[in-house]
């Protein structure tokens, strides 16, 4: 096990840089440099070269690139704009997209797995009807609308929450602000679980051993708990580390509709700022937070799925 | 020495197993490990073995579905192991597969008529193929107005016949059946297995016929390949098989058959345990584990094939003790 | 006949409406190119449509004599059945009428600008009210709908075909090549998107096709992911070993064999995909990133209506709407379509 | 001759499965009796309607789209058709039990397998966690497999086919059920586990005194077990006697055919088989009259047009052909 | 500075019932050391930390006392001298001194530290210590606007000892000043809190604190606002004003500022460099009423460049000079240069523009109106990374932009109208009539003598030549509720919670 998260985890590096260097390449291909942005529109010619040479962006691209990954191991990699370290300010803002993101996950999935198995287990009710006409509606509505939606009614018409803004950590009193965008950021992770759960515990309740938990006399609950849902949740778990992808995207939008101070805002920033070793900095967290939570569902795998054994 | 249209010499069929980012192969599935076996034009040599014996893979094997890891094919003469793809594309259609799983074996987006016409229109440029496919289908009992159909609207012995058209429309030498009547109903299994020993006599086919029932294997065949974990245990003309089974995997493996009498029962002894995993067999004889007369020369040294008498072989190192020969 | 008639009421509907459609619209087919381009569409659709058709009746009868159902057959039957996807298909129809219909249907030119009426409510001269520069909101909507749909086929078609081509090397070949360009794929994925379209964006320009271009990059990974699985199921199936025993050559043998049997799942996916991409335009037009104006999109009307919900919440709410049903439409209907070709690959 | 009430008595059992395509009349208008310590096989064509019969008796046919439209079933004389799910829960697993045909999918792969031998323990014993072990252990053990405080903790992944039958069997096994259903408990094994399992079913038998429900389509199978034979045809009983009647005074030509059909290890090669031409009819279209006509070599006018009805040569032996029904008219 | 200390500054909040100000910016400071600071946001920041040696705060036309008590410029107006106020002293304790000032200007010129502000100290030669409360600048050329550069918020007083002590690096985030609020703590993207500095040398402020929320989108703002999330707000969205106008629990406040938009030609590609081209732009959409339906209340129609507030005020001439929305006229000049062959039927026009919702409207509102002289006009929103490359030297054919300064027309024109300019000429405009009177203006120390000048230069560059199309003077509007006392916009748009004149306060 240990020796299969040590791979995994040599497999993280090189996924990260190459999707940092991707996104620096595409950066390097843009028009537009970032002295010119840092100095304003009022900067001269030689404001800009001097400002290039303090950070090297003078230089070739690779070895640009090559410097960046040095200074980045040697922690010694520094925001343009910000002045400071990348790796500082990242984290600074990794724990608000981080409890945002868990947050909107156990939040779906707290609503979506009961909902689904009741909808499987009712199949075609009303409930099941209805659970499922508002699962599907919830993934169609843009993020950012159903945000400022929220916004409207639960901080202006009703002025029970907080409209945006991050109150500190979930555990250390922040949890009010959490409601909004946790809520509309869950959202999508919620439709998808939800329709899956419900697919995936149809499917196991019409696997043979369900049958032969019936027929030990089993109660229909303990059938459904004990028997179903272990095994539904195999590709419940996988939907839920596909849609890492998908939370940390909409995140972004997110984060900017509540005024989240969160990595995703931070990478926009940076890149319509041109701070490229933030940007780096940022997609490489990012897409650790990515790999990491997907290497975390294939260890949780092997918690569910007693096939499953990495050795 | 007899014309043998194929010839099977110390076949193996490992499959790798990988394990890491590297995959690295850090053992073999012996599927098939060394097992040797030949062919008469017009002869039916039927392979039996429990699950996991290794059937399919030498089936598969021979016609390069698997890959070979170690001995020799010879078709008509010919080293087949040696043969680029190119090369053995060409001689493709001479040895044709019929498959287990009427279901699976016919792709369900294309008609009958496609899928008996597909191979024709690369191997029989020149000829009408819609002709040949209706001739084929009529061979095999398929009534003509089904071209257009396609496979989900027909039974199981339908299908099978259909599998069978296909195979036989490239004109083949030589036909390895993989289990063709086990997934068919009783009732319909004997309508294919005489339609298959009608073929063989009208077109002079050779077959290799794989199945676990050994009551069909040896209705249809001539010979039989008695097989266990990869390797032959037996190779007995099926006539002898019954009535003088040596080996003490086959005299256990007969015994376990259920005779549909009533009250025959109660004389057997059947084998204990289970089969081993291919992965990590026996040293020695395959069957050492389970067999009751196995003392250390077996755990530790591999029996070879031994003639008892004419076509009569048998792998065990104590087949003359046991059977009380000379 | 009156069988048939019965059968196919919907169809002869449709069929009467476009007929009636195309007498009406007549005169201002010639208005100018825009006119001119939407009617010719139109009439295309509409040849096209009888077409199909009629050979949907001649397949009929064939197959009423035998009463044979082929896995299609079953499919359309259990489709046909569920009353989410109808309601799906519905709306999706409803869509493409407007799309090609648009300017017939607008009452304004959609980019003329009034300032004497700006950000109004609905009213009869205008249905859905007027934007910020005063123009016709109901307009407006018609002709976004080309965008979004326009843009959500032609990246979703994109798409797929990436995905797909993608999906069935690396499953049919497998091994060494396989590896890579999983790795190649996950990599991608591993980008969070937004950000990847920002940057491609602001490196590229935010004309239509590069946005198509970007959004079409998306979710590559859940297209290869499911063509992947089903290619790896197909391969196992017999007859492609059968066809390979016969010596019929690669590419056949994934053209004939392989996609055929995996098609089920692309349509399914693509269907669900448009959905989502509609939704991501909206989103980059939320970050500034979108159509570019004066072309009405409904992604841009509702980020810059959003900015005038204390003025005029129409202008939010009806492009609101709209994205919400159409996405609804194609979720509602890829999910029918999951269903009746129970393609369970997909999540 | 017997005057025992029977355990199990199934009578004029009628399942419908309405489906999109129509209904499917699963089992229609079956009856049988099943004693203690007996063995009654259940044979025929796939999709005769067997296992439907039998799953009936505990309620568990998917519904929908099944459902017992007509007939009794009789427990001990109580009618379990008319028993709430509260009062079949405590049937299922305790006084009747089941074996399902497929080793490899019935056990459920995320629990191990005493888990999985415990819970009937628990639920109908009502034993304590330690002693519901002790109890599992002894049955893996009972049922002939080696190490089982091992195997106890393993997942059913970790054991072979035949280990898993062994297990199911346990698990029907664990809470001494007076009537054990077997829906073909063996088809999925070699011949050689098949041999095993077979032989150790038998053993409980006798050990147990249990009535079993047999369910198998392999002749040889019901040979060795079955103490009375019902050989089924399209959801309804064609012949049903003793099994030396069945084998050896088979009055049915669809289980004549049948007979001829299968070829036999111990007979000299014949050239050809015997055939029953044709297939079997299409659930959903079934013909009228007896459905076996189409493949009939004897085929009659009327067997075109009735169902034939159930024609006795002897106690408990009848069949349901017209070919017979002249001759036995006085009885 | 930065970490939790939120919980234990709301549970005083509620004791001892204490001021607090919440305030929205539109961003985040990147930045707190005045000397990098790039950003309005810094820069207002910078204002209330820290102490310039004069101020402009309450009033932007002349140099009020700040640091420096008193000063004198030396005839040739190449020396400046400066005599500190004894007694200020930073938030650590230590005392402000010349020694300090002098190491603020050193860091601003000092290339390592790359700073934006550098490029307008080029003119200084030295500053010198002459002792702890005075300092002297002396400077290669006479520089106009010198003191209103001291005034800029850029300049703010660093504590050199401080800074030697902790470095410039940790300085940058947690930074002490003189000013009148000190800085307490700042969550990134979150919040930066500002406490009172008890000892402020010129009072003592009324609020306790101050707590700044980046709240990037503008309309949410609004909905902050009227939850009661924030206390006051600057950079609403028109529409979201003029609700709040009508709204009695809240007051909106506006004075002139100090920022400008534009839409500009390239000079040297055509067609853009052909006037009766520009014009016929002009003629073609209704700028006026695009101006009033975009920017609503908040701004002043344009018609030069120099803001009001600042001088040169030739309203009334640039005015009659405007172009009045004319379909007729539009489409004869339109006409007659197809005729001529400069333009072409179904011409593509790109125009460029930022992505915020002014500009980009206006950009929309030119490419509508376009449309229907038969042009395919093509607007591209684009980030100010992409956009401000693209639109250096003439090499975008129409562009929007803004521009906003310190009060001094030297540095409203000379950049952008000088054919030696540099890049800052984004038209690459040249005319030798403009060219002389920046020139002049520049070199020159006596306000009405400029004042001349700069009209002349306008005249001709906007009034003749039509090489932008001058669009808006934006107002500063702020909007706080009833609660908010004492508040006064500055021109910049910067938050002052603290000057001599108006010391903020909350009920
Ligand atoms: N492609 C493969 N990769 C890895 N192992 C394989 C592969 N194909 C077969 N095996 C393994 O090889 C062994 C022999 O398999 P094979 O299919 O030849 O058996 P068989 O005799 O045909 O059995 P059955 O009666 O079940 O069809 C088995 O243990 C099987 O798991
Ligand atoms: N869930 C179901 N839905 C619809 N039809 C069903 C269902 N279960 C069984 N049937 C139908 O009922 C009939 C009898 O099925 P049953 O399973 O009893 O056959 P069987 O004799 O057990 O066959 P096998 O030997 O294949 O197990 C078949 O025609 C089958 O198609
Ligand atoms: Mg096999
Ligand atoms: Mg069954």
């Amino acid at each position: 096990m240990v020796n299969y998260i040590m791979r995994r985890l040599l497999m993280l590096v090189v996924i990260l840089f190459s999707a940092s260097l991707i996104i620096f390449l595409i950066m390097k291909a843009a028009p537009g440099d970032t002295a010119t942005v840092l100095l304003g529109e009022n900067a001269t010619k030689q404001a800009i070269a001097e400002v290039n040479a303090k950070y090297g962006l003078d230089k070739p691209i690779h070895i640009q690139y090559i410097k960046m990954i040095t200074n980045f191991f040697t922690g010694e990699l520094k925001s343009i704009y910000y002045k400071d370290n990348v790796i500082k300010i990242v984290i600074q803002r990794l724990p608000a997209t981080l409890e945002l993101g868990f947050f909107a996950i156990i939040l779906a999935v707290l609503v979506s797995v009961p909902v689904g198995i009741i909808s499987a287990v009712k199949r075609n009710s009303i409930f099941d009807y209805l659970a499922m006409s508002t699962a599907l509606l919830g993934i169609s509505i843009p993020v950012f609308f159903t945000g400022i939606i929220l916004m409207y009614i639960f901080s202006v018409k009703l002025g029970i929450l907080p409209a945006s803004g991050y109150g500190g950590h979930i555990w250390t009193g922040g949890f009010k602000n959490f409601i909004l965008p946790g809520v509309s950021l869950s959202f999508v992770l919620m439709s998808s679980t939800t329709r899956l759960t419900r697919s995936a515990m149809l499917d196991v309740i019409n696997q043979d051993y369900m049958r032969t938990a019936k027929a030990k006399g089993l109660t229909k609950m303990k059938i459904i708990i004990v028997h179903g849902l272990k095994n539904a949740m195999i590709p419940i778990v996988t939907n839920i580390g596909n849609q890492v992808a998908t939370i940390f995207s909409g995140a972004v939008l997110t984060e900017t509709v509540f005024s989240w101070p969160g990595v995703g805002r931070l990478a926009i920033d940076a890149v319509f700022r041109r701070d490229e070793p933030l940007v780096f900095g940022a997609v490489i967290m990012l897409a650790g937070v990515y790999v990491i939570v997907n290497l975390f569902v294939d260890i949780l795998y092997a918690f569910i799925d007693p096939q499953i054994s990495y050795e | 020495m007899e014309e043998r249209i194929l010839k099977v010499e110390d076949l193996k069929v490992y499959f790798p197993v990988k394990k890491g980012i590297l995959k690295k192969t850090v053992g073999y599935i012996k599927a098939v490990d060394g097992i040797s076996f030949d062919l008469k034009p017009g002869e039916t040599i039927g392979l039996v073995g429990e699950s996991g014996c290794g059937k399919t893979s030498t089936g598969k094997a021979l016609v390069r579905l698997n890959p070979i890891h170690e001995g020799k094919v010879y078709y008509n003469g010919q080293s087949l192991t040696e043969l680029k793809d190119e090369e053995f594309n060409k001689l493709r259609p001479d040895i044709q597969m019929i498959f287990q799983d009427p279901f699976s074996s016919l792709n369900p987006r294309m008609t009958v008529g496609e899928i008996i016409g597909e191979p024709l229109k690369f191997h029989r440029k020149n000829e009408d193929v819609t002709e040949l496919v209706i001739k084929y289908m009529e061979l095999t009992g398929l009534r003509k107005e089904y071209l257009k159909r396609y496979p989900h609207e027909f039974s199981g012995g339908q299908r099978q016949r259909i599998g069978i058209a296909r195979a036989l429309a490239l004109e083949p030498k030589l036909i390895i059946a993989d289990e063709p009547v086990s997934a068919l109903d009783v009732s319909i299994q004997a309508q294919i297995i005489n339609l298959m020993m009608k073929l063989q006599k009208e077109l002079n086919l050779s077959y290799i016929f794989i199945a676990h029932d050994l009551s069909v294997v040896k209705h249809i065949s001539d010979r039989i390949v008695v097989m266990y974990l990869g390797n032959v245990m037996e190779i007995s003309p099926s006539k002898k098989l019954y009535s003088e089974p040596f080996h003490p995997y086959t005299k256990s493996l007969i015994a376990s058959i259920p005779v549909p009498e009533p009250g025959k029962k109660g004389k057997r002894e059947f084998l204990q345990g289970e089969i081993p995993s291919p992965l990590n067999s026996p040293v020695g004889c395959k069957f050492s584990t389970r067999c009751k007369y196995a003392d250390d020369l077996c755990k530790e040294k591999r029996p070879i094939l031994e003639i008892v008498e004419g076509e009569h072989q048998i792998a065990c190192h104590h087949w003359r003790k046991i059977n009380n020969v000379e | 006949m009156k069988n048939i008639i019965k059968k196919n009421y919907l169809h002869i509907i449709i069929l009467t409406l476009n007929v009636f459609f195309l007498f009406i619209f007549v005169k201002k087919a010639l208005l100018n190119t825009d006119t001119k381009i939407s009617y010719l569409s139109f009439v295309l659709f509409t040849v096209l449509y009888s077409i199909v058709f009629r050979k949907k009746m001649l397949m009929e009868k064939i197959r009423e004599q035998e009463q044979i159902k082929s896995k299609w057959d079953m499919a359309l039957k259990k489709l046909k059945k569920n009353k989410n996807s109808m309601l799906g298909l519905g709306i999706i129809t409803l869509m493409i009428y407007i799309v090609m219909l648009a300017p017939f249907l607008a009452t304004y030119n959609p980019v003329e600008i009034d300032w004497s009426s700006i950000s109004q409510g609905p009213s009869k001269a205008h249905w859905f009210g007027t934007d910020e520069f005063g123009r016709d909101l109901f307009s407006r909507t018609l002709y976004g709908s080309r965008v979004a749909m326009g843009v959500g086929v032609l990246a979703v078609m994109i798409n797929s075909l990436i995905g797909t081509i993608l999906g069935l090397t690396a499953g049919y070949y497998g091994g060494k090549v396989d590896n890579i360009i999983m790795r190649i794929v996950e990599i991608w994925n591993s980008i969070p998107f937004i950000l990847l379209a920002i940057v491609l964006m602001s490196t590229f320009g935010t004309g239509l096709i590069n946005l198509i271009i970007v959004v079409s990059l998306t979710g590559i990974m859940g297209f290869v992911r499911v063509v992947r699985s089903s290619v790896l199921l197909v391969k196992e199936m017999d007859y492609v070993s059968a066809a390979r025993v016969m010596a019929i050559p690669d590419l056949h043998i994934i053209t004939k064999h392989i996609l055929p049997n995996c098609i089920g799942p692309i349509i399914v996916l693509s269907t669900l995909r448009i959905g989502d991409i509609i939704l991501t335009v909206a989103g980059l037009s939320f970050l500034g990133l979108g159509i570019q104006p004066p072309t009405s999109s409904w992604g841009q009307m509702l980020s810059s209506g959003q900015q005038y919900l204390s003025v005029n919440v129409w202008m939010s709410v009806i492009p609101g709407i709209c994205i919400l049903l159409t996405v609804f439409g194609f979720n509602l209907f890829g999910d029918g379509l999951r269903d009746a070709l129970d393609s369970k690959l997909i999540d | 001759m017997d005057n025992r009430q029977p355990i199990l008595e199934i009578k004029d059992l009628k399942t419908y499965f309405y489906t999109d395509d129509g209904v499917v009349k699963g089992c229609d208008g079956v009856s049988y009796k099943v004693y203690e310590g007996e063995t009654l096989a259940l044979v025929g064509e796939s999709g005769s309607g067997k296992s439907v019969s039998a799953m009936s008796i505990l309620q568990l046919i998917p519904s929908p789209p099944g459902k017992i439209v007509e007939g009794e079933i009789l427990y001990n004389g109580d009618n379990l058709v008319n028993y709430s799910e509260k009062q079949m829960e405590k049937i299922r697993g305790n006084d009747i039990a089941v074996i399902f045909q497929e080793p490899m999918t019935s056990l459920n792969p995320v629990l191990t397998a005493g888990y999985q031998i415990m819970e009937p323990l628990r639920l109908h014993q009502k034993l304590s966690k330690n002693k519901a072990k002790e109890r599992a252990v002894e049955l893996l053990k009972l049922v002939g497999i080696p190490s089982p405080e091992k195997r106890f903790k393993e997942y059913p992944y970790q054991m072979s086919g035949g280990m898993r039958q062994r297990v199911v069997i346990a698990i029907a096994l664990a809470c001494n059920p007076k009537l054990l259903i077997a829906d073909e408990p063996t088809t999925a094994l070699d011949v050689t586990i098949q041999a095993q399992i077979i032989n150790l079913v038998e053993e409980m038998q006798e050990k147990l005194g249990m009535a079993i429900l047999m369910i198998t389509h392999d002749l040889g199978v019901v040979a060795e077990t079955a103490n009375k034979v019902a050989v089924m045809y399209c959801g309804k009983i064609v012949e049903y006697g003793r099994v030396d009647d069945i084998f050896y005074d088979s009055k049915h030509p669809y289980l004549q055919g049948l007979k001829k059909s299968m070829p036999r290890l111990d007979s000299e090669k014949v050239e050809e088989l015997y055939v029953i031409e044709g297939m079997v009819p299409n659930p959903l279209n079934l013909p009228v009259g007896c459905k076996f006509a189409d493949r009939c070599e004897y085929v009659m006018e009327i067997c075109r047009k009735k169902e034939p009805e159930a024609v006795y040569f002897g106690k408990e032996h009848y069949a349901r052909c017209f070919l017979y029904s002249d001759s036995n008219e006085s009885e | 500075g930065c970490g939790g200390k939120k919980e234990t500054e709301e549970t005083s909040a509620e004791t001892t019932k204490e001021k607090v100000l919440k305030v929205a910016i539109d961003k985040d400071a990147t930045n707190l050391n005045p000397v990098f600071v790039t950003d309005l946001t810094g820069e207002m920041f910078a204002a209330n930390i820290f102490d310039t040696l004069v101020s402009y705060k309450d009033d932007v036309s002349k140099p009020a006392p700040g640091v420096a008590e008193k000063w004198e410029i030396s005839e040739d107006g190449k020396t400046y001298t400066f005599y500190l106020r004894k007694g200020v002293k930073f938030h650590n304790g230590t005392e402000l001194t010349a020694k300090d000032v002098k190491f603020t200007i050193e860091a601003i010129m000092d290339p390592a530290n790359a700073a934006a502000s550098k490029q307008y100290l080029n003119d200084v030669e030295s500053v010198q210590v002459v002792d702890n409360y005075t300092v002297k600048f002396t400077l290669k050329n006479v520089y106009a606007s010198f003191m209103l550069l001291l005034g800029s918020p850029q300049f703010g007083i660093l504590p050199s000892e401080y800074i030697a002590e902790v470095g410039m690096e940790a300085f940058d985030r947690d930074p002490i000043g003189t000013g009148p609020f000190k800085f307490q703590e700042w969550i990134p993207d979150d919040h930066i809190t500002l406490v009172k500095n008890e000892d402020y040398f010129l009072g003592k402020p009324n609020l306790d604190q101050a707590i700044f929320r980046p709240i990037p989108k503008a309309e949410v703002a609004s909905v902050e606002l009227k939850s009661g999330g924030i206390d006051l707000a600057s950079s609403l969205l028109p529409q979201d004003i003029m609700s709040f106008q009508s709204d009695s629990n809240f007051e909106v406040q506006q004075t002139p500022g100090l920022s400008f938009q534009y839409v500009g030609f390239s000079a040297v590609q055509k067609p853009y460099s052909d006037v009766r081209f520009r014009k016929a732009i002009y003629y073609a959409t209704d700028f006026d009423s695009a101006i009033k339906g975009i920017y609503g209340s908040t701004g002043e129609r344009a018609y030069s460049w120099i803001p009001p507030v600042v001088f040169s005020n030739d309203k009334e001439y640039m005015k009659s000079k405007a172009l009045p929305y004319d379909e007729a006229k539009a489409k004869a000049l339109f006409d007659e240069l197809k005729a001529e062959g400069v333009l072409k039927e179904g011409m593509e026009i790109p125009i460029l523009s930022p992505q915020d919702a002014f500009r980009s409207k206006i950009a929309t509102a030119m490419a509508s109106s376009l449309v229907k002289y038969g042009f395919k006009p093509k607007v591209q929103t684009l980030e100010f990374g992409t956009l401000l490359p693209s639109t250096e030297d003439g090499k975008a054919g129409i562009y929007l932009l803004g521009w906003g300064s310190v009060p001094d027309p030297d540095r409203w024109t000379y950049a952008l109208f000088h054919t030696d300019a540099g890049k800052q000429n984004r038209s690459k405009y040249s005319n030798k009539v403009v060219d002389e009177a920046l020139v002049n203006g520049r070199n020159t120390a006596d306000i009405a003598k400029r004042e001349v000048e700069y009209v002349k230069a306008m005249r001709q560059a906007i009034g003749t030549d039509y090489i932008h199309i001058p669009l808006i003077f934006k107002n500063i509007n702020v909007v706080h509720t009833n609660k908010v006392k004492n508040f006064k916009p500055s021109p910049q748009g910067y938050i002052y919670l603290y000057t001599p004149e108006n010391n903020v306060d909350i009920q």
